[in-house]
């Protein structure tokens, strides 16, 4: 039998990692990089959620999180690369023109 | 089966901690590679191989190598691994990780309540996906290609004049 | 010839508006014409009217002439509309003649000054309002005439504006007045919701029929107009203005602080005597506030140090005369009271005018002295007013006019002896006071030199009033019968004091306050001053001087904390609500924006917080 | 099709003076001046034309579709009231342009379209009888205003001109949504969108409603109409505008809120007008004697005459809500005769701020001995302002007391003395401005025959009114007593 309340599970923890490394790390790679996982966890739940439910549902959903994820990434990584010259650094806090 | 599922996860689990303490970032992605690979492996377990298929053809292949290509051109060097470790002090850790925790509780005290009983549906193939996909979800494969092609479109005008000057200027200091 | 009624007022009111408007392009010569010429007129035609009203007595001896009417909204109609009866006949003739002789005077004792042709026409106006207020037929028009003459009071108190001290004795004039004119409104309003019309002859019918006597509406309406007379009148408790009133020209305080505007309470009480007649408490009232009046505007009066000053509380304490008539149901007793009184007071008056103007301005009587000879007519005028205000017996007016009102006091259903104790004092401090002016101003020896005679317009009024000062007293039986058909008879109550023993009392009280005045100020002037020497003396002489705290007592309860609060709250208090929350709104920005650190993981950090809320508030629902 | 052209005539006038500016500012001026007059002559010739047995209905009316499916007509309807205020309009407003002929020397285009425009908001609004039309109307009248303070005003202008649009937007969003509830009402009740007048007066609606739209009404008006404690913006707005933005404040605008109780207010809503009467006339009372009291405590000039307008301005929200036919009539009177006289004290005080540059009573003193005339009209007008019998504003003030008296003899007391403390301020102003002695011996020129022509068109007008009102109070009487039928109760 698919272990689907472990999958859960999994993907909380999975999930709870990736905010912990979005939160922590300042590095603007690492963030991306927690995004990433953050994301996969919730395609995990998806999926899981689809098996549960024997509808093909959830892997459609994973797909399209797939999608958005290479459209992110592409774009994010473009732009790391535009900060990267303009500041020559990645550190968030460093970049903080943006200030009320 | 179950046996899988645990180490997988297990794995998935140690890969994603190990990414976030590492220091240089080429060695989180690896990690993090690792952890793509092996909830692709939770995938196939889940009975969802076609999805388990694409994780490990686009997610773990494409993005994280366009990942690997970007810290690559970035070229960051030893220096970056130094200035991580200053902003990587232990105290810096506190706050997240409460957050998290408490964040785990909630999804634990719900899963808890949820009462999700196992059952044992067959696996889903490509097929299913592929009719379902063509069928109910139509517009939203549209949506997805357009959201691809914007952000080709995006990371085509944004890197195209850089690219060459990042060069020349990185030469000069090491 | 009455239905020229309405030119009375009219004609005084075109001559103010002529002067007013082409007044500051005319000569002196063409404003002293007009102005005079405009008051001769009317008081020309006021004689006329006199005559034909007493050759052929109008049917129920009275006569109204309706212009237009002025409002008509629902039930309430009021008219423009003059109503001529004895009594305001009586009025009307006195008020134009006198005016007449002291516009005549007038035209020279202003000479010179700048804004001749705005004396005359404020003198106009003020004649022209007092007409419509004798005039009217209805109290909203009485009312308008009574502003009227407050208003005219104002501007002419405060002529010589340069000085701010004239002007600050203008307002407290007007505001005094216009409390005791707040209060009538008031009654007014009473009178129109309770018996539906403000015409007075369907007042006083409808009054009669509906209220009885000792109603409460009857009560709380005379009190009201007693209280518009009290203010108009300057008796207790509002008459502080009066003193101060003298700021103005002295034609000024001879006509309006003397003669006319000040005896308006008398004639308003008089028109509306049936409502004093129903409210028996209020009628005692007004005999009371005239007795205190006098009494105290006497003690005053014998302080005073400034000619005009001792006139002016010398009024103050006559119109106590007319209120104790009045209050006591001598209604006739006080119009005569009022005729006579007009006639000597305004003589004073116009004498102390011709003194003030030989030395030069000069107001303070110690400082006056051995005129007798230096002014021969103003001695003579003056002795004459002096004595008909003092009442010397069976000469002069005064002596028949107040002797009536002693009796009258004396014989009266309620509180007779003692009204008629407080005359009879008031009479011993009048004569008092009178030959105390008379011997420090015109006997003794010359203090100052007199730089300027008197012309023939200012000798010849002062002669014409001296003569009516002593004739007028003849005509009082006459003037009682004229007076009859509109003002009803004073009921004795049986027992009181005879004609002659009254009138002897008088005599002696009058003979009494004469040999004082002698023995203090011609005898041995320094008794006075050694008076004032001692501590208690000088605190009375102080007490009294300042008439009796009145104005320091008003100052600090009214004034001060009005000023005060105006002043305080000038920022208007209200507005700093609206500040306050303009500030509000300032600070939830400033707090807000400091959220914007521009920290990318502040953000992440508050997100994931959020979703921790979130999520424990859906756990919990 | 009388009543269109009233609006259309200064809107296009208004523009036209505005492209005139660039060749020659007297042909503005005189093109502005030429339609107000004109519109002041139309006015003359309905009141002239009108019968006094048709007073009842509507004189003269104007109807078009605008949005027919929601019942938004674009109908202009004339009645006494209303009449009797557009006469007043176009006569301030002539006067102002007049006023201001050489007071505006810079934008002289822009600032007689933007006044032009004022006129004709405020025709519309007393004369719209649909409620859309009136609110459109209610908004037009409001933005030239804001920009008559913020560009021509005086030293703290903005502030003023800001001011002033805050209260009066924030009011009148509430009465659109009170509009709105009533329709949404009317159409459950009667199942038909429509925002007509005739229409809405006999819907029938549960009490907390009518309640709560009658306070959205109320508010807006009570902003416009100074009630107490909403009035502070009136001081500002005042003392900032130009000469002819305070007389179109003073004298019209103020109306507008008074004309917006008497003609929607009380009818639209009685039962909750009535059970909210005594607190509205105690909100006048307090607004008598506050600004009397205010008024005497400045020392700015224009201040001091602004805070007369929320004193008299009390004496006509407490005629409305004692709802009787004597209040009623001395309300719409007061208002009228409140309009010229403070027009009128407005002109001179900015005539004499032309003059000495300041409008500080401290630096004054002793003017009556340089501008005689100037100094007389003022005091004219002072007097008028007190309430001296003989002039207008004493006809109105009367009969709202007397009216009061019926409702509650306290309320009329202290209204009387509110008239006495009018007395304060009055001769305050006389005195401090133009009496004693010439401290800063000022040498100025006294009124040109223009102004002397204005102030006389005034005094003759406060003498009319006071001496022979009947024709003005004939036109409004059939209005106040419907009017005054509409009581609850009655």
């Amino acid at each position: 039998m698919f272990p689907i309340r472990e999958g859960f599970l999994l993907s909380g923890v999975l999930f709870t990692l990736g905010v912990i490394g979005v939160l922590v790390r300042r590095n603007l790679l690492f963030v991306l990089m927690s995004i990433e996982v953050m994301l996969n966890a919730a395609g995990l739940a998806f999926v899981a959620a689809g098996a549960r439910w024997g509808q093909p549902d959830g892997q459609v959903v994973f797909l399209f999180i797939l999608a958005m994820a290479a459209a992110e990434v592409s774009v994010g990584l473009a732009l790391v690369l535009e900060l990267y010259h303009q500041y020559k650094s990645l550190d968030t806090d460093a970049i903080s023109r943006m200030r009320g | 089966m179950t046996i899988v599922f645990y180490t997988a996860g297990a794995v998935a689990i140690i890969a994603t901690i190990m990414m976030l303490t590492r220091l240089d970032a080429v060695h989180a992605l690896l990690h993090l590679i690792v952890s793509l690979l092996a909830v692709a492996v939770i995938f196939f377990v889940l009975g969802a191989p076609f999805v388990a298929a694409l994780e490990v053809i686009i997610y773990a292949g494409a993005i994280m190598v366009l990942f690997v290509f970007v810290v690559m051109l970035l070229n960051l060097g030893a220096h970056a691994a130094r200035a991580e470790r200053a902003l990587l002090t232990p105290s810096i850790w506190v706050g997240p990780a409460v957050l998290a925790a408490i964040l785990l509780a909630e999804f634990i005290w719900l899963l808890a309540s949820g009462n999700v009983p196992p059952s044992g549906a067959a696996t889903i193939g490509p097929a299913e996906v592929g009719m379902a996909l063509f069928g109910r979800y139509l517009i939203g494969v549209e949506l997805a290609s357009m959201l691809l092609l914007a952000g080709l479109v995006a990371a085509y005008h944004l890197g195209w004049r850089k690219i060459p000057q990042v060069e020349a200027t990185h030469v000069s200091h090491p | 010839m009455l239905p020229l009624l309405w030119l009375v007022p009219a004609i005084p009111f075109a001559g103010a508006l002529t002067l007013a408007v082409l007044g500051p392009r005319m000569r002196e010569k063409a404003a002293a014409v007009i102005g005079t010429g405009s008051i001769a007129v009317s008081a020309v035609i006021s004689l006329f009217i006199a005559a034909a009203f007493l050759t052929a007595p109008p049917a129920a001896g009275a006569y109204t002439q309706t212009l237009w009417t002025w409002i008509d909204v629902g039930s309430f109609r009021p008219a423009i509309a003059f109503y001529l009866d004895a009594l305001s006949l009586v009025m009307m003739t006195v008020v134009t003649f006198v005016s007449f002789l002291i516009h005549v005077y007038s035209a020279e004792f202003m000479r010179g000054d700048e804004g001749y042709s705005r004396f005359f026409a404020y003198m106009n106006l003020f004649v022209a309002s007092m007409v419509t207020l004798l005039l009217a037929d209805n109290l909203l028009l009485l009312y308008l005439g009574w502003e009227g003459v407050g208003l005219c009071s104002y501007l002419l108190i405060g002529f010589w504006y340069q000085d701010p001290a004239n002007g600050l004795a203008g307002r407290k004039a007007f505001i005094v007045t216009r409390i005791g004119d707040t209060a009538m409104a008031v009654g007014l309003f009473l009178l129109f919701h309770n018996l539906g019309t403000l015409r007075i002859q369907d007042l006083m019918h409808a009054a009669q029929s509906q209220w009885p006597v000792g109603s409460a509406y009857a009560i709380a309406a005379a009190a009201l107009l007693l209280g518009g007379a009290v203010g108009k009148s300057a008796q207790l408790p509002l008459q502080t203005w009066l003193p101060d009133a003298m700021a103005g020209p002295t034609p000024t305080s001879a006509l309006i602080h003397a003669a006319t505007m000040v005896t308006a309470g008398v004639y308003l009480i008089a028109r509306t005597h049936v409502l004093f007649a129903l409210a028996p408490p209020v009628q005692f009232a007004v005999a009371v506030v005239g007795a205190a009046t006098l009494l105290m505007a006497g003690f005053s009066a014998a302080t005073q140090n400034d000619i005009k000053r001792v006139l002016a509380y010398s009024t103050i304490s006559q119109i106590g005369y007319m209120f104790l008539a009045l209050g006591v149901g001598a209604w006739s007793a006080a119009i005569f009271h009022f005729m006579t009184h007009a006639f000597f007071k305004a003589l004073l008056f116009l004498a102390a005018g011709i003194v003030i103007e030989a030395l030069h301005h000069e107001h303070n009587i110690f400082r006056m002295g051995g005129l007798r000879n230096e002014l021969p007519v103003a001695f003579w005028t003056f002795l004459i007013g002096g004595c008909a205000l003092a009442g010397l017996p069976l000469i002069t007016a005064g002596y028949y006019s107040k002797d009536l009102i002693l009796w009258s006091a004396a014989n009266s259903t309620a509180g007779g002896m003692g009204l008629w104790a407080a005359g009879m004092a008031g009479v011993v401090l009048t004569s008092l006071y009178t030959f105390r002016l008379i011997f420090l101003v015109f006997f003794g020896r010359l203090e100052t030199a007199v730089s300027h005679r008197p012309g023939l317009a200012m000798t010849v009024p002062a002669c014409v009033l001296a003569f009516l000062s002593i004739v007028g007293g003849f005509g009082k039986l006459p003037f009682e019968a004229l007076l009859a058909t509109a003002l009803p008879q004073f009921r004795e109550a049986g027992g009181g004091m005879s004609e002659a023993l009254a009138s002897a009392a008088a005599g002696l009280a009058f003979l009494a306050g004469l040999l004082a005045a002698w023995y203090a100020y011609l005898q041995n002037p320094s008794l006075a001053r050694s008076a004032a020497a001692n501590p208690a003396g000088r605190l009375l002489h102080r007490f009294w001087f300042s008439d009796w705290g009145m104005d320091w007592l008003y100052d600090r309860v009214f004034i001060r904390p009005v000023v005060w609060a105006a002043s305080a709250n000038k920022a208007d208090v209200i507005d700093s609500i609206y500040d306050g929350l303009a500030g509000a709104a300032a600070l939830c920005y400033r707090l807000l924006s400091a959220t914007e650190t521009g920290k990318l993981r502040w953000y992440a950090a508050w997100i994931a917080g959020g979703s921790v809320v979130t999520l424990a508030i859906v756990m919990w629902l | 099709m009388i009543l269109l052209c009233l609006i259309l005539i200064p809107l296009i006038a208004g523009a036209l003076a505005w492209a005139a500016a660039r060749w020659s500012l007297s042909a503005c001026r005189w093109i502005a001046l030429l339609a107000v007059a004109a519109d002041f002559v139309l006015t003359l010739v309905l009141w002239g034309s009108h019968s006094p047995a048709g007073l009842g209905t509507w004189l003269a009316e104007a109807d078009w579709e605008w949005i027919p499916q929601v019942g938004i007509r674009f109908h202009l309807a004339l009645d006494g009231l209303s009449l009797l205020l557009l006469m007043l309009t176009f006569f301030l407003g002539a006067l102002s342009v007049l006023a201001s002929w050489r007071e505006i020397t810079e934008g002289v285009g822009f600032f007689h379209f933007n006044l032009l425009w004022i006129l004709a908001g405020i025709a519309g609004v007393f004369l719209a009888v649909n409620l859309f039309l009136f609110y459109f109307a209610w908004e037009l009248m409001l933005a030239p205003m804001y920009f008559l303070i913020a560009i021509w005003g005086h030293e703290n202008r903005v502030y003023a001109a800001v001011k002033f649009f805050i209260f009066t937007q924030l009011s009148g969003l509430l009465m659109l949504v009170a509009i709105l509830a009533l329709v949404f009402v009317h159409h459950r009740a009667t199942g038909v969108y429509s925002f007509e007048y005739q229409d809405l007066l006999g819907t029938t609606m549960p009490p907390g409603a009518e309640m709560w739209m009658m306070l959205g009404f109320f508010i807006a008006f009570a902003v416009k109409l100074p009630a107490i404690v909403l009035h502070t913006w009136l001081p500002d707005a005042h003392t900032e505008a130009p000469t002819a933005g305070s007389v179109i404040l003073a004298g019209l605008l103020l109306k507008t809120g008074a004309y917006g109780m008497l003609r929607f207010v009380l009818p639209l809503f009685p039962h909750a007008a009535a059970s909210f009467a005594p607190i509205a006339m105690a909100l006048g009372v307090a607004g008598i004697l506050y600004g009397a009291l205010l008024a005497f405590g400045q020392t700015d000039l224009k201040r001091l005459v602004a805070y007369t307008s929320v004193s008299h301005l009390g004496f006509v929200l407490l005629g409305i809500f004692v709802w009787n036919p004597l209040a009623l009539q001395g309300a719409v009177m007061t208002m009228i005769c409140h309009g010229i006289s403070t027009g009128a004290l407005f002109i001179l005080v900015g005539a004499l701020q032309d003059r000495i540059h300041t409008r500080e009573m401290d630096r004054m003193g002793g003017i009556w001995s340089t501008a005689p005339r100037l100094s007389g009209a003022a005091l004219f007008f002072a007097l008028a302002s007190l309430g001296l019998p003989g002039l207008g504003d004493f006809v109105g003030e009367f009969l709202v007391l007397l009216g009061a008296y019926r409702q509650s003899i306290v309320l009329a007391t202290l209204a009387a003395i509110g008239v006495l403390f009018a007395t304060f301020y009055a001769l305050q102003f006389v005195q401090r401005a133009f009496q004693g002695p010439n401290t800063l011996n000022w040498r100025i020129p006294d009124l040109v025959p223009r102004e002397g022509l204005v102030m006389a068109l005034m005094i003759i007008a406060l003498l009319w009114l006071g001496l022979y009102p009947r024709p003005v109070l004939d036109t409004f009487e059939p209005v106040m007593a419907r009017i005054e039928q509409m009581a609850p109760g009655r």
